[in-house]
């Protein structure tokens, strides 16, 4: 079965991301695919290199990335709630004049027609939020 | 064409199960997941309302297993006919379901 | 194949940024060769409320694109009968949201239909994808 | 030593505003601000219990106009008894009663 | 003169991060002079329920730290009778968290008191200071 | 009158940052002082400087830079929920060893000893959240 994720809320401050990212462990053990995983509203948070969580708990934005890593998963960060929200890579940084980015290894900005496509393409789509 | 609805919110602060209560069709499941596990136990102002979902209307209602044991809620006092499920339960609900949809 | 795709809105615009982000994606979709309805039951229906004007809370007002969806060939405009009832609204409260039937001469059509609870039911049983806000 | 109670969330879609009313004292005021101004209307299915608030149990109900114009819900059509202030009005409020309770 | 503090506690542990940095303000709280209530109703009387292991869900358990606030002397933690049995739930369902009494020996008593929606709604009222999570 | 005003979520997802902005605002012009702004929870997301809304939405985090300059406000950004979320200055980027910040002028970082410093220095304290 192939799927596609969405993500509505950041991390920590709604269980959002945690529950998503446990789906996709459970499902890729079981030989499924993850088609996609888009980060819409908040859930672009979820893409910062920039998080430090105490020691003793969960580092969220690193779990996705390693997992991203591990099983080729495209994580797919909308860019304009990107944009409202500030979370940047390098090429959008410096075309808005901006002079750091925050974007962490295995996310990609990309357009909304990502998500429409992930629906298109997956046999089932799962939603995560507040 | 059976949909799973998925729930992560108390039915004590939101409305969202009961909304969704009010919007299955036979056949249809739903999977309690996050704060939305606290009203799986018997007992509780939603209770009633579950059983009938389950009994008259041939809703199948799960819980998440990890989400009850968080908080601390034992899966032994869950709603009668209420089934719980682990992360890959979960998955397999969502094979068994055609459609998923969540009701934020 | 065109899939169906609905567009659940459940919250009320301004208080939080769903029913602006939501609207967003729904533009976007046009693009794509499918079947799109908009569904707003609960407080998604003030989403739809006439007469919004965010201007003292310092945001804008994005309620004139719903109008525009027609053009975007955006017609299914699906709202609870139960939820405006509950919350003192009537269908008079809501934008009078047109498009033009163009196997019908142009001429201009309602895109909003309100449903009962069980309409709205077998709406969502019809769909393939859903996406929440 | 009055309180003013401050109430955000939707009454048909949260249990804050139902909350607050059973956590008020008689002379304390209630200020429904952001999506909780949907519950300033007549007609709904929230005005009876605020009706009680003000009538029976000496407690003030506000709305934010600037919320109200926001959603397309006119000032007149408000629950009788229930005033429409704006943010300066809002100020007035916090220094007129000695402190503030949310209810998030 | 010190003043008085209430920590509203009206969500659910887990399911979103409030709890655990309320918990994380009172710890800091603990080291200024002042007079701290805490007060758990609605879903917030899951904060301080019995048995919670949140392993399977990838997060740290943090409720044993509301068994040490009584170290820090925080000891009045009030929790609402009434949002208890809309729940199912009793007080023997709570975490039995006490504290040490040092104008008493040391003597060993209860900091959680279950009240009823009244008696809340009476500690709310005597508050300076009331921060919401 | 002496306000501290504690802010629980960021900007745009919910409309917390924009009631207390207004509310700022509107006890500024009477005359009322503004002890504290402490963001807390999601609410550090309200200093980054790298958000870049559309240009006819509101640029939140701008304002509120804005509205510090003019009246000198006292904006802190909770350090232990920045450091979850990723929310950093120079020098605790540095010290993290991160290679970039992104804390908007006017903001700055310390503990939650603030926020009850806020509570009892002030005459009114009031709470902004979802």
């Amino acid at each position: 079965m192939k799927y596609t994720l969405m993500i509505n809320e950041g991390p920590y401050q709604h269980q959002a991301s945690d529950t998503a990212l446990q789906f996709a462990r459970a499902a890729l053990e079981k030989g499924h695919e993850i088609f996609r995983v888009f980060f819409y509203h908040d859930g672009v948070n979820n893409g910062t290199r920039l998080a430090v969580p105490p020691k003793d708990d969960r580092m969220l934005q690193k779990e996705w990335s390693e997992l991203a890593e591990k099983h080729g998963l495209d994580l797919v960060i909308c860019i304009a709630a990107a944009q409202r929200r500030g979370l940047m890579d390098a090429s959008e940084a410096k075309r808005q004049g901006l002079n750091a980015d925050n974007i962490a290894a295995g996310f990609r900005i990309s357009g909304l027609g990502q998500l429409i496509e992930g629906g298109i393409e997956a046999d089932r789509t799962l939603v995560f939020g507040d | 064409m059976a949909m799973l609805h998925i729930v992560n919110k108390s039915p004590f602060e939101r409305n969202a199960l009961k909304s969704c209560l009010g919007h299955t069709s036979a056949g249809d499941s739903i999977l309690l997941i996050e704060d939305a596990v606290v009203g799986a136990l018997t007992g509780t102002v939603m209770a009633p309302e579950l059983q009938v979902a389950m009994q008259d209307q041939a809703v199948a209602v799960y819980a998440l297993g990890p989400d009850l044991a968080a908080r601390g809620l034992s899966a032994e006092r869950v709603l009668p006919g209420l089934q719980v499920v682990d992360y890959a339960g979960f998955v397999d609900l969502t094979v068994a379901n055609e459609k998923t949809q969540s009701w934020l | 194949m065109a899939k169906k795709f609905l567009y659940l809105n459940r919250k009320a615009p301004y208080g939080s940024v769903y029913a602006l982000e939501s609207l967003e994606v729904v533009l976007i979709a046009a693009a794509f060769e499918q079947e799109v309805s908009l569904a707003f039951l609960d407080d998604g229906v003030y989403q739809i409320a006439k007469g919004q004007n965010p201007k003292a809370i310092g945001m804008k007002n994005f309620s004139p694109t719903y109008n525009a969806l027609g053009d975007y060939g955006i017609t299914k405009m699906y709202v609870e009968r139960e939820s405006l009832a509950e919350r003192g609204l009537t269908e008079d409260d809501l934008m009078p949201i047109v498009y033009e039937d163009e196997d019908d001469d142009y001429a201009e059509k309602p895109s909003v239909q309100v449903v009962s609870r069980m309409e709205m039911a077998q709406i969502m049983a019809e769909q393939d994808v859903t996406f929440s806000f």
